[in-house]
């Protein structure tokens, strides 16, 4: 099983301060991979670092080609869908028009109209508000409509920061399998970074734990859910 | 005082506001005995284009404590400066008060215009604000020319007003003692603005700048400081119109078009948005600047200016202030990882 | 020591010198002024709103150059310093004071605009520099008791309104006139004069005065008022861009009233053929200089003369404006100043000078029209005549007039 | 009455300059997310271009659609190498450059063609249409190549794929680039798409106004004050906008005693603060609503 | 709703009757009253009532677009209801303006947060302290003493809950570059330092790891034990609401489906239906 997202040596600023130490990860073709960790351990600099969002040193690969200092778009281009923090949501535009950007580099428009209908299906909250302005949203919608987005860029990768983020609990088990599904189906890479650590490691197959910029373990969920530091840190139990 | 002092001491770790640097005293100081040198060794027109420079920077300040502190827009400061001058012009001219007693009269009138012009400007934000006062500006040569009030302001045809000599039988000339005048009225409101900005009314217009809900939140009754805030402002540029009628001895519409908000923007940026000495920069630039564009090309003047500008903020996109920050944080960088 | 002492004993006898040979004058200077040099100073809107007056200074400048190029005044070269104020009074006075205390010119010559000037006036006065031939038409800069240092040059204002006055009051006794100005000092003494002029009968005959500001993008609101207003004579006091923009659009709505346009905006080449020459004609307007783009002089002497001088010393200007034969013709007129200076260059003898214009003839004014100044007329060109426009040419007709408002 | 038709006209007439400067304004609005102060030195410098390619002696439609061109391609141009380097630089920053702009185009203009007015040919008849000597074929020509743009910037905007990315470049930039748009290359085009249009606002108002450097300063004032009324962010709005400044201007101007005469610049201003007081967006803006 | 018959208004003034004392014969600290908030044509709220005696932590909870920041934004005053009430210490905060909201003692945290970026963290806490001093424009512009003074004793608060908050370090940065979750607690010191009597947070715990919830859950506890500040939570985070809650009101569309104790909450079948869904994270 080949690697469909490598990182080699991961450094990377944030102001002025080193946020990452040189950091190595896997994601494999078609697998879920969460990333925990404490707050401002990184995770989100991981992310922004993979899709160029943040300037970084060191070697990411897509593919085995490297990424790493191409700009944000091309590396969208390449298909790895970011689920940002803050949702990133186009406040002045419609719901359906964030939709729409969500497949602006693709071509085939009859199955764009589809992949519409499609988020619509998975969030009928949506499909009410399609004519809003997606600022009027509440938070929780405007995380469905940021998932939404990403799904309608058909990745090959998606990076997920927090996408329970303010959604309630059955909302939050209804986006993860909606996103297992997808993963399933399409054979979407995911790499998640989420605080819920139950969750996380029920939805992913690999974990990396990271410390301060460092990565200080990995290995399968099970694994990971098993260590007792990692339990009494993240779990509770 | 010592035990006060004692107090400061204490609390000093934290409290950001209330304890300038002793590097920024020093640097205060060496720069106002230079100030206080100056207009002995060098000619009188040069003393007077340094006072411009001085009256510059204090309407300068006026519009950073407004768009840097309080982040609201204007471009139409130029009104306020036109008020000030004019109020001067018309009691120094029209009643005969002399003209030291004319500036908190012209402080005090553009307090409440900017005041007044605050409260309907707290519907507007960002770019509609920028519009409505850009309209003021421009709306201000010809409401100093309307006949109606043309018993007063001279219209079309202006104030000319006498220049004052240096009082007590001083040795200086005139433009020497009008350069010491500004500078302590400079100095003055200076001290103010630094100790006001970072006084608990500074952050809360500060506040209401970064978040304006979340201020409210916190109690700040954000109406009334935004429009106190474009009082204030007024105040300070209006000051400086005083101040500039004296010196130019004269007011009339035309000197008060919206090229002169424009001005004050430019020297702004190029100072540093929401920095104290950087007005002292943006005074200068606006200043001499124009000046040495001339000096390159006569008919080019402007482009010449407009390519100073653009390179200026090339090298220093958030003005003087910012680049000597950023310049200071890479030294501090480069010092503690040496060490 | 020694050398200060031969310095002295030099002086002394370059002294002697001087009074032993009456031929020449006195030499005496001020600063600005020396055995090889007369410096000018001058300040014009090379900027800003009223940029198209930049013309003036540049044409100077060359004029000037031919000064100096056939041998200068005296044997003293010209330098000319010019500098731009963006028509803002502040920087007007910061640069007179740069001309006067640093650049220590002798004199500032051609300052324009009636704000500028009067921002410096009181300054040039105190400190008893020449503020010669304003570039202004305003009538508080010929007032010799008050501000002995300040004259004016053109023929003012307030005496062309009172011209155009005359002629209604002697053509169209009847007539019922509407009156466009800009809105400021010019337009204003324009006003004041055609008022003074037509007298008690201004309140009957005057049917709208409607003001403009430059900032305006058009004058066509105003031409519709004026036209429903019922005028039939039609006073138009605006700079060139609006005086086209009134002709065209007077045409376009087909009003014909009687025109008067004012001298500022008569230029052929850059006001009545943009507008369009048939909808220029028959206007009625008053001159005191050739216009270069009239064919009626197009074998004069003096206006080949002229451009001969531009093609050689200002060859990329532009021909068809009248400013450049204005600013050639007031150079002619500093020079004439400085020769009857001689050798006694000072700033009191500058003045004296200036007031001691007498039938002064330029070739570029028109025929009759002669400079004229006194010590209690500041006014050197207090005549002018008036002209019809036919599609074509400008053609004079009646008597060379005099302003009447002024010394003399 | 007679007096208030003709003035209805001729504010009409007016208001067509200025609605067709406001479509450009809210235009580049649109793509760059703040106002370009430099925009009416932008369509004087093309309007200078194409006079000087008629005074080559090209033929008038041949000049327009060059001039068009060449202003698309200075407008890109323009970004970026201007604005490019400067992306991340704060919004202030940015104002300054446009002023910096608008000071080297003014001054270049005058440089090189003189300040003195020259005449701009238009396209259309110059005899009166229908008799009607209150408004003229070029005004008329003027209002309907507005309404052209207009539909077509609504077509680009509204619906098509092209026009949504540039909005979205615009309105929040990180998120653009997160869904793939190349948000450099749509502002770099929204500059251009901004000059083009100020080229032809340029050369419908220079016949009408006469060209000269400074001849956009009152005219960008209008057609901010039309824009501002109608909402920054609605072509429609602009337009419309654009003339009912003209209308009420001339109006105002004609029937308000001594104030309206003497401060007819200045009742253009009150109406812009006076709608923003009642609609702080604007007269057909849309308020961009967001969520605590 | 003031058209309501007169059977509903009964009912409504039985009810107001019956809670105005609560049961332990406390009056409410907060009592929100029948609240009703539409946007156009949306009824985000819909007779929304609940009473919240002093010295209680109550949980809000319900599922996304529920109405629970809506509430919050009528408790700060945002938002004006279209009819209700909401009473606070006994009297109608809704004649009060946003920013009289914090003097009555009312301190809020956001959920997106809503910080001041440029300022450092501990001049963001320093403005939290806004109502607990004077001053204004000229006494600040001409640093009179007693300005000194109190800028002292606010600072020593500030850098009380700054410490108890762990923000020591990062106390002179800018909060913009700060970990989210940082961020997060700088909101909270903020609004600590007001020393509100009634504290609304909005979700808290969006961002932060299970150590960290079990701190924050601690902290919550902690507030309202040693200063005696009540709160009001508006959480997803089941296990912190269900943990720390004297009382839990859930909603949906609008209105209240469920109120009580924690416990009983957890188990009531339109809440799981509605919100928890069979996982409860």
């Amino acid at each position: 099983m080949s690697a469909h997202l490598a990182v080699r040596g991961l450094r990377a600023y944030y102001g002025q301060t080193r946020a990452l130490h040189g950091l190595d990860l896997d994601l494999a073709e078609g697998g879920i991979t969460a990333l925990l960790g404490a707050n401002g351990a990184g995770k989100t600099t991981v992310l922004r670092a993979i899709c160029g969002m943040i300037r970084s040193e060191g070697e990411i690969l897509l593919d085995g080609k490297a990424i790493g200092g191409i700009a944000v778009e091309d590396v969208v281009r390449l298909g790895v869908a970011h689920v940002p923090e803050g949702r990133g949501t186009f406040v002045r535009l419609t719901v359906e028009e964030n939709l729409g950007l969500g497949a602006m580099i693709r071509r085939d428009r009859a199955e764009v109209a589809r992949d519409i209908e499609r988020v619509y299906a998975h969030f009928p909250l949506l499909k009410e508000r399609r004519r809003q302005q997606a600022g009027t949203l509440s938070g929780g919608e405007q995380q469905m409509l940021a998932v939404g987005r990403a799904l309608m860029l058909r990745p090959r990768v998606m990076l997920l920061d927090e996408p329970s983020f303010g959604l309630a609990p059955r909302m939050v088990a209804e986006v993860f399998e909606i996103l297992k599904a997808v993963n399933r189906s399409d054979r979407v890479s995911v790499l998640l970074v989420e605080q819920n650590a139950t969750l996380a490691l029920a939805f992913a197959d690999r974990a990396y734990l990271i410390e301060t910029g460092r990565i200080v373990m990995s290995g399968s969920t099970a694994e990971i859910g098993a260590d007792e530091n990692v339990r009494r840190a993240y779990l509770g139990y | 005082m010592a035990a006060r002092e004692d107090i400061a001491e204490v609390a000093a770790p934290r409290v950001g506001g209330l304890t300038f640097p002793a590097w920024q005293r020093l640097l205060t100081v060496g720069v106002l005995i230079v100030g206080l040198a100056i207009p002995l060794f060098v000619r009188n027109f040069t003393v007077f284009q340094l006072t411009l420079v001085m009256i510059y920077a204090i309407a300068i300040l006026g519009l950073n404590l407004l768009t840097g502190i309080n982040g609201q827009f204007s471009l139409g400061h130029s009104a306020f400066y036109a008020i000030g001058a004019y109020t001067t012009a018309i009691l120094m001219d029209r009643f005969g008060v002399p003209y030291a007693l004319t500036l908190p009269v012209a402080g005090v009138i553009c307090l409440i215009a900017g005041f007044l012009f605050g409260l309907p400007a707290l519907r507007l934000e960002g770019l509609y604000l920028a519009l409505a006062t850009f309209a003021l500006a421009v709306a201000t040569p010809q409401l100093l020319k309307l006949s109606l009030f043309e018993r007063w302001t001279g219209g079309v045809q202006g104030i000319v007003i006498v220049k004052p000599d240096p009082p007590f039988g001083l040795p200086l000339s005139q433009d020497q003692w009008l350069y010491y005048f500004t500078l302590a009225v400079l100095v003055v409101m200076f001290a103010a603005a630094a100790r006001l900005i970072s006084s608990r009314t500074g952050r809360a217009l500060k506040a209401i700048r970064d978040n304006p809900l979340a201020a409210k939140a916190m109690g700040i009754d954000t109406a009334l400081y935004k429009s106190l805030a474009f009082g204030v402002s007024a105040l300070y540029t209006g000051v400086a119109g005083a101040l500039g009628a004296i010196v130019i001895q004269f007011v009339a519409p035309d000197s008060f078009t919206f090229f002169l908000a424009v001005s004050f923007l430019v020297g702004m940026v190029v100072g540093g948005v929401g920095s104290i000495p950087g007005a002292l920069i943006g005074g200068a630039f606006i200043m001499f600047v124009p000046n040495l564009a001339e000096q390159v090309s006569k008919g080019l003047a402007w482009a010449v200016y407009g390519v100073i500008l653009i390179l200026v903020i090339y090298v220093m996109p958030t003005g003087a202030a910012g680049f000597v920050r950023l310049v200071a944080g890479r030294v501090a960088r480069v010092v503690s990882s040496n060490r | 020591m020694t050398t200060r002492r031969t310095l002295l004993a030099a002086a002394a006898l370059a002294g002697v010198a001087l009074v032993s040979s009456p031929s020449l004058a006195q030499k005496k200077y001020d600063p600005g002024a020396s055995d090889t040099e007369i410096k000018v100073g001058n300040i014009n809107p090379y900027s800003g709103p009223a940029s198209a007056y930049g013309l003036i200074g540049k044409t100077i400048d060359a004029y000037f150059k031919k000064v100096n190029a056939e041998g200068g005044i005296n044997g003293r070269k010209i330098t000319f310093i010019s500098y731009d104020d963006g028509f803002s009074p502040p920087k007007t006075v910061e640069q007179a004071r740069k001309l006067v205390e640093s650049d220590e010119v002798l004199l500032i010559f051609q300052s324009l605009g009636t704000a500028g000037n009067t921002a410096i006036q009181k300054y040039m006065n105190g400190k008893k520099v020449p503020q010669l031939f304003v570039a202004t038409g305003a009538t508080q800069f010929g007032n010799p008791k008050e501000y002995p240092w300040t004259m004016g040059w053109q023929p003012n204002y307030q005496s062309e309104g009172r011209i155009y006055a005359k002629y209604i009051l002697d053509k169209h006794p009847a007539g019922k006139i509407g009156i466009l100005y800009q809105n400021d000092d010019y337009g204003k003494d324009y006003l004041k004069g055609l008022k003074d002029g037509l007298g008690a009968k201004a309140a009957s005959m005057i049917v709208a005065e409607l003001p403009y500001e430059v900032a305006d993008p058009t004058v066509d609101s105003q031409i519709v008022t004026l036209k429903s207003k019922g005028a039939d004579v039609f006073f138009n006091v605006t700079t060139p861009k609006f005086a086209a923009q009134a002709i065209r659009k007077a045409a376009e709505i087909g009003w014909k009233p009687v025109h008067l346009l004012n001298n500022v905006s008569n230029s052929v080449g850059s006001v009545l053929k943009p507008a369009g020459l048939e909808a220029s004609k028959d206007i009625l307007s008053t001159g005191y200089i050739k216009d270069a783009t009239d064919p009626t002089w197009k074998d004069d002497a003096a206006m080949k003369e002229w451009e001969a001088f531009m093609n050689k010393y200002f060859p990329d200007g532009d021909k068809t404006s009248s400013f450049t034969n204005y600013a050639y013709t007031v150079a002619q007129s500093l020079v004439q100043v400085l020769k009857q200076a001689g050798n006694e260059l000072t700033r009191e003898n500058v003045m004296k000078q200036a007031a001691n214009l007498k039938n002064v003839e330029l070739g570029m004014l028109l025929p009759g029209i002669k400079l004229n100044s006194g010590p209690n007329d500041f006014y050197p060109i207090e005549q002018m005549q008036m002209q019809r426009f036919d599609g074509e040419r400008w053609h004079l007709f009646g008597p060379v007039m005099s302003g009447e408002i002024g010394g003399s | 009455m007679e007096l208030f038709l003709h003035q209805l006209l001729a504010g009409i007439a007016t208001g067509g300059i200025y609605a067709c400067m406001a479509l450009a304004v809210v235009m580049i609005y649109q793509s760059i997310d703040h106002f370009n102060f430099a925009q009416g030195e932008m369509a004087m410098f093309s309007t200078y271009i194409a006079w000087q390619l008629l005074a080559w002696g090209w033929p008038y439609w041949g000049a327009f659609a060059a001039t068009v061109a060449l202003s698309f391609i200075g407008g890109v141009v323009i970004e970026r190498t201007l604005f490019k380097p400067i992306r991340n630089a704060p919004v202030l920053s940015h104002i300054v450059v446009f002023i910096a702009m608008f000071s080297i185009l003014n001054s270049v203009a005058g440089f090189t063609w003189e300040y003195t007015i020259k005449s701009f040919p238009s396209p259309f008849p110059s005899e009166p249409l229908f008799g009607n000597r209150l408004i003229s074929a070029h005004d008329l020509g003027m209002i309907g190549i507005t309404v052209v743009l207009l539909v077509l910037l609504y077509v680009l905007f509204r619906h098509t794929r092209l026009g949504l990315a540039m909005r979205a470049a615009a309105a929040n930039p990180e998120s653009a680039r997160l869904v793939g748009i190349r948000v450099g290359w749509m502002v770099a085009l929204g500059w251009g798409l901004a000059a083009a249009i100020g080229a032809i606002a340029g050369m419908m108002i220079a016949p009408i106004v006469f060209l000269e450097p400074n001849m956009m300063l009152g005219i960008l004032l209008y057609g901010l004050a039309g824009a501002v009324v109608g909402g920054l962010t609605s072509p429609v709005g602009a337009v419309i906008g654009g003339f009912a400044v003209g209308i009420v201007e001339n109006l105002a101007g004609t029937f308000i005693p001594v104030i309206g005469k003497e401060l007819k610049l200045t009742i253009a201003l009150v109406l812009i603060v006076a709608v923003l007081m009642i609609k702080p967006s604007g007269l057909f803006g849309r308020t961009a609503v967001s969520r605590v | 709703m003031h058209g309501a018959s007169g059977t509903t208004a009964r009912l409504a003034e039985a009810e107001r009757s019956r809670s105005t004392l609560s049961a332990e014969g406390a009056p409410p600290l907060l009592a929100v009253r029948d609240v009703v908030v539409r946007f156009g044509g949306i009824v985000a709220l819909d007779g929304v009532s609940f009473d919240l005696p002093p010295g209680r932590i109550l949980g809000l909870i319900g599922p996304n677009g529920a109405g629970k920041t809506t509430l919050f934004n009528c408790l700060s005053r945002l938002y004006t209801p279209v009819s209700g009430d909401i009473q606070f210490e006994g009297r109608s905060i809704l004649g009060r303006s946003p920013h009289r909201i914090a003097e009555i003692g009312i301190g809020r945290t956001f959920q997106n947060l809503a910080l001041f970026r440029g300022l450092s963290v501990l001049d963001n806490v320093l403005v939290g302290g806004h109502t607990r001093t004077r001053g204004d424009f000229l006494s600040d512009a001409l640093g009179l003493p007693g300005v000194r003074a109190r800028e002292i004793a606010l600072a020593r608060a500030a850098d009380e809950f700054i410490d108890h908050l762990g923000l020591g370090a990062v106390a002179r940065l800018p909060v913009v570059g700060l970990p989210f979750g940082t961020q997060k607690r700088v909101e909270l010191a903020r609004a600590l330092v007001m020393r509100p009597k009634l504290l609304l947070l909005d979700e808290p715990a969006g961002g932060l790891n299970h150590e960290e919830v079990a701190d924050l859950g601690r902290l919550i506890r902690q507030i309202r034990d040693d200063h005696g500040i009540t709160v009001l939570l508006v959480e997803h985070h089941m296990g912190l609401v269900m943990s720390v809650s004297d009382t839990v009101v859930a909603l949906d569309f609008g209105r209240k489906i469920c109120e009580g104790p924690p416990a009983l909450v957890q188990k009531d079948e339109a809440v799981i239906r509605a919100y928890l869904g069979t996982a409860t994270g």
